[in-house]
């Protein structure tokens, strides 16, 4: 099968959609002349001209409300906020409109509109452009939110999501743009809401999303050499959050830890163990254990950075205090 | 008032009996409110009620349009059912919007009723995207989109007008400048001055400022406006000088604006002076108006009645509407 | 000991700042000439005059950026934000410049600052104006969020968070204005992050905040008829966010619910429940369990409203449905 | 280069060296990034030099200075101890923030110099914040504000303005117009035109354009700026005109801009002409110049010795700072 890094799956999926679907158009700071921040779009604009791939001002908000507008005239708008920590500037539109249009309207409308983007620390940008906000976004009822960690699934997931007719945020992590992955060159799709077990395991279950879900994968490699089976699963879609792929793991390990970057209270985590250890309560031998970012600001420093961001040790570090294992 | 294009009587007088069937309404609503049958924010327009009709009276039913939470007379005006929306404001099942949105949050998708907006600002950038979806489409759509004062110090007043100015959007910004927001005056919040329609020079959309308690000069701003978008020239603003006669919400005492101000305005009463005009010009009856007024209010109580029994939405209505 | 509304408290702990500090001024949307939405500032404005009590433009970014600037410059500014649902337009200010400014700086910088808001639905406002968004700020490192069920509570947190150097979100409860409660006419302060046994108990604990703290109150009291003791327990602060008390609770109790009006990801009840589960997990007899509100956007019909929102019954299910009292 | 006040050599020479010290700061900034002790955005103003160094002139130590995130320039204008940023760009314990704010990011309370901010638009309303400080405290401290084109596009941009102008706040909005936002020509977003400083017209704030190349002119408008706000006048908003001569950050290899237009703009350096003036008019030799040119490199290695040296910030400080 073909390998493609994770930006070359995602410029598949937006070419695609741009070549079927005349309702399609992209939106966004910097997406045409400039390419995209993260070069997603880099050519495009040559490919499809200015008036599907269109660089906007500067204007979060401005342009998440021309994207929710379009959606309700009957196109199917792609806007790129450069990075998830610039959509706070685009809360309101998100959270108030998008999120409450249809419902408001007592099912009259719907919001077929896809805002693409990044998110993650790890990069050295500090704290105002280094936060993980998707958990804030998946707890909001009317918007969806997914969050790939492979190619296949970022391929997978964007097709779903472009025949979705909701409102729905895709993350993209700002250190996964280069993963490799196997994706077929015939069509598939990734459904929205379905976690994946991207190891099995009987010993403990790790579960996270988008970057973490790699760090949880090396760990696991790290666990077998000393005989403890992880299964690793990745949810893929943060809200609708699938509960029965975890669920049926831990009542097989018993134990589970949950990884993300996100601040402790901010993220998926701490809902996801509310729930695991009411619905699995009778199976437990340990507390739900929970690996999050550091509860600061992020730190510019390469040394604090790196102590602010679960990795590798960190998760081996927790296996071992929640579980001795 | 001045009329340049000629109108039928049966045209003006469907006006007047939009202006009143809006005034009466929300005279009622007033009552059914203190009655405890509507309840959170009611907003009335009472006073504002010239700008609603003239303008829509220009529109096509392709043609967007898209408000703030101030909305019973842009819905009633674009002619959303009365016992619909008063069903709406109270809470039934039959409401506009299943009882779901209420008096800040009207929606008509057949009639392009795109929606009443309770976040003040929030409605401009949506209406540019409806703006954009028409010209990607190659639509000859307008979207006409209204704000108060209050809104030009938001943000997002002046991202949308850059937008909408960049993409020549065929889009009517249309102010409806009653001079507060709340119970703040425009001369304390606003640092433009009082000729707001300036305010769009600064991005190079044409402007034009109208009497708002007058209908037929909004109707005749609004349809060079919403000319001017139809034919790919880009946005146009209006702004529409007016005055609400009520509090800004049934919760208002109205305790910071000055009787004499008040009552100046409200000498100019959009109704009688319309009332006046049909009587002069438009070889119109007393009679004939009192029958309208007569219907107009038989029509309200109709709406209160049809409201009134109409089912509160089913308890699993709760959790449908949410994701398509 | 005198009786005061919830109202009345915080317009006296108001007047006691603006009397004694020359730094703090207010300002807000129609705080002034209005008044304030909820009529807490009314007479305000002649009193104090139009320098100290400032009526601002609807702009929510630009107020909350100018309350930041005039901590940074030696003033203490109480800023009312008029609704929470409003603060989604600051969400930038809030988050990447208040809570942040002191860590980016090294430390060279305070923002004491406070934001009061009006939070919390069931006045028939519908979807975006009856959002409880306290929790995402009390996930925020940087900030503080406290929420005062009583007129006590609420004049001794104010007068705390007027010496705390810190940016504080002060939460105010729609529906909580006129509620009556003894305040002393000596001075005391409630100290920033500690929670109170609002009711002791035996048999389970209830912990809540805000106006679900009276519900759980009432709760109790329908409880007790039937013998069952709850005790209940009002987090006050939901950053910093006491553990000790919920946790000595529940050793006693060893069954806990968590009631708050947010959605259900969305609230302070699930880091709560995972936090408790975590650090009393030996302790617990069935699962802590979590009543929060629908998880949908607000609906105007009274009755689609009153299911949406935890109330008396709701809690008495939970209970029953939970721990089988 | 036209000079109305008389400016003595030395003062004329310490602009020139202030301004070399960036451009040669930032030039080791390129490659300390490449070798990788700098990382995350690096944004460079080489370039744009002379509007720090002419602006900073003129402030005195109480007046407060806000910026962007392209921030070396105006943080070393205003004084700052290139040891101490290159130490925070370095990440280091020694660094202005502790090494905890890098390049966007850079502080200095002793200083006034009160940040950089990363969020486009986001350091307006703060600045506008500190200039309401000082006008309750009755000082007479300026607040100046520094912002790019891509600001313009904000809506903070018009809130804060909008508030500035109203309540008459002694601040200097201080716009470096250098035509580019990253890969989008100012054209391309901004509806008002190329005059940017007349978009003030309209909040009714007095304006005006310089030439950002000119560090005399640049020092020339704002020595007028300030004194109207530090006189109580209220705000002002000046333009200065400039151009980036590298790519937006590290990243961008800038290929949307024309090559005659870059070479156009590398033609005005700000460096080379005010070199040029100061042999010219103000009888500095080359012999000087060069003199200064060594110390100034010195500094800068001194700058990255100590930056190399320095340590890291200990494991603790990552919870440190959070609260106050
Ligand atoms: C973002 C936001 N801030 C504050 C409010 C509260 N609020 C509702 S209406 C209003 C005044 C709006 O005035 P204006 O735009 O002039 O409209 P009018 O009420 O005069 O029709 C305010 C402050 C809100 N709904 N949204
Ligand atoms: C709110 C926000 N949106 C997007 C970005 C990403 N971004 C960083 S700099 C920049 C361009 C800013 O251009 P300009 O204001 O002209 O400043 P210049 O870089 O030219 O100095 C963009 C889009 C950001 N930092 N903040
Ligand atoms: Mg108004
Ligand atoms: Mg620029």
């Amino acid at each position: 099968m073909p390998e493609l890094t994770l930006r070359e799956a995602i410029r598949r999926g937006l070419q695609e959609a741009l070549d079927q679907d005349p309702t399609v158009f992209l939106m966004g700071e910097d997406v045409g002349a400039y390419g995209g921040a993260y070069a997603v779009t880099k050519g495009f604009l040559r490919q499809y001209g200015p008036e599907r791939i269109r660089d906007t001002p500067i204007s979060e908000s401005a342009i998440v409300g021309a994207g929710i507008g379009s959606a309700l005239g009957g196109m199917r708008p792609i806007v790129e906020i450069m990075t998830i920590n610039f959509s706070l500037l685009a809360m309101d539109q998100i959270v108030n409109h998008a999120a409450k249009l249809r419902y408001m309207s007592g099912g009259q409308f719907a919001v077929p509109f896809l805002i693409r983007t990044v998110t993650g620390g790890g990069a050295g940008l500090a704290a105002t452009h280094s936060q993980s906000l998707e958990g804030w976004y998946a707890s909001v009822p009317g918007l969806k939110v997914v969050f790939p960690s492979t190619p296949y699934d970022a391929l997978g997931l964007l097709r779903a999501c472009l025949k979705d007719n909701n409102t729905i945020i895709y993350c993209e992590h700002a250190l996964l743009y280069g993963v490799r992955g196997e994706v077929p060159d015939a069509y598939y799709e990734v459904p929205i809401g379905r976690a994946e077990v991207k190891r099995p395991g009987r010993d403990l279950t790790l579960i996270s999303y988008g970057r973490g879900a790699h760090l949880c994968l090396q760990a696991a490699g790290e666990l077998a050499k000393r005989g403890v089976e992880a299964e690793v699963i990745d949810l893929r879609t943060l809200r609708p959050l699938d509960l029965e792929t975890p669920l049926a793991s831990l009542r097989k390990t018993h134990r589970a830890l949950i990884v993300e970057e996100a601040w402790p209270r901010a993220g998926i985590g701490p809902y996801l163990a509310m729930r695991l250890h009411q619905d699995a309560f009778d199976y437990l031998d340990a507390p739900i254990a929970h690996l999050a970012g550091a509860d600061t600001p992020a730190p510019y420093a390469r040394n604090l950075e790196r102590l602010a961001l679960p990795d590798v040790p960190a998760i081996l570090r927790a296996v071992a205090d929640n579980f001795g294992l | 008032m001045q009329l340049q294009e000629r109108l039928s009587k049966t045209e003006l007088v469907s006006f007047y009996r939009k202006m009143l069937l809006i005034r009466r309404f929300e005279e009622r609503c007033a009552e059914m409110y203190m009655l405890g049958k509507i309840r959170g924010f009611l907003h009335l327009y009472i006073g504002e009620e010239a700008i609603a009709v003239g303008c829509m009276s220009v529109l096509r039913p392709e043609d967007y349009v898209v408000t703030h939470y101030r909305d019973h007379g842009h819905a009633l005006a674009r002619g959303m059912d009365p016992k619909v929306a008063m069903a709406e404001l109270f809470g039934k099942a039959t409401g506009c919007s299943r009882g779901k949105g209420g008096s800040m949050h009207l929606f008509d998708a057949r009639l392009n009723f795109m929606g009443g907006y309770a976040i003040v600002g929030g409605q401009l950038p949506v209406a540019v995207g409806l703006a954009l979806a028409s010209q990607l489409q190659g639509q000859p759509r307008v979207t006409v989109c209204f704000f108060g004062d209050g809104a030009l110090n938001q943000g997002e007043f002046h991202e949308a007008l850059n937008l909408a100015s960049l993409w020549k959007l065929p889009i009517v910004f249309f102010l409806e400048n009653n001079l507060y927001g709340m119970g703040s005056h425009i001369d304390r919040t606003y640092a433009g001055g009082r000729d707001v329609f300036k305010a769009a020079d600064h991005y190079r959309i044409p402007a034009y400022q109208t009497d708002g308690m007058d209908v037929l000069a909004v109707r005749e701003a609004t349809l060079r406006a919403v000319e001017h978008a139809r034919q790919g020239k880009g946005p146009y603003f209006l702004e529409a000088l007016t005055y609400r006669f009520r509090g800004h919400s049934m919760a208002d005492p109205v305790e910071y604006r000055d009787k004499a101000e008040e009552e100046a305005w409200k000498a100019r009463d959009p109704l009688p002076a319309f009332q006046r005009y049909l009587l002069e010009n438009a070889s119109a009856t007393l009679e004939e108006l009192s029958h309208i007024e007569q219907e107009v209010e038989e029509g309200v109580e109709e709406a209160i009645r049809f409201a009134d029994a109409s089912p509160e939405p089913p308890p699993q209505a709760l959790y449908e509407d949410i994701y398509a």
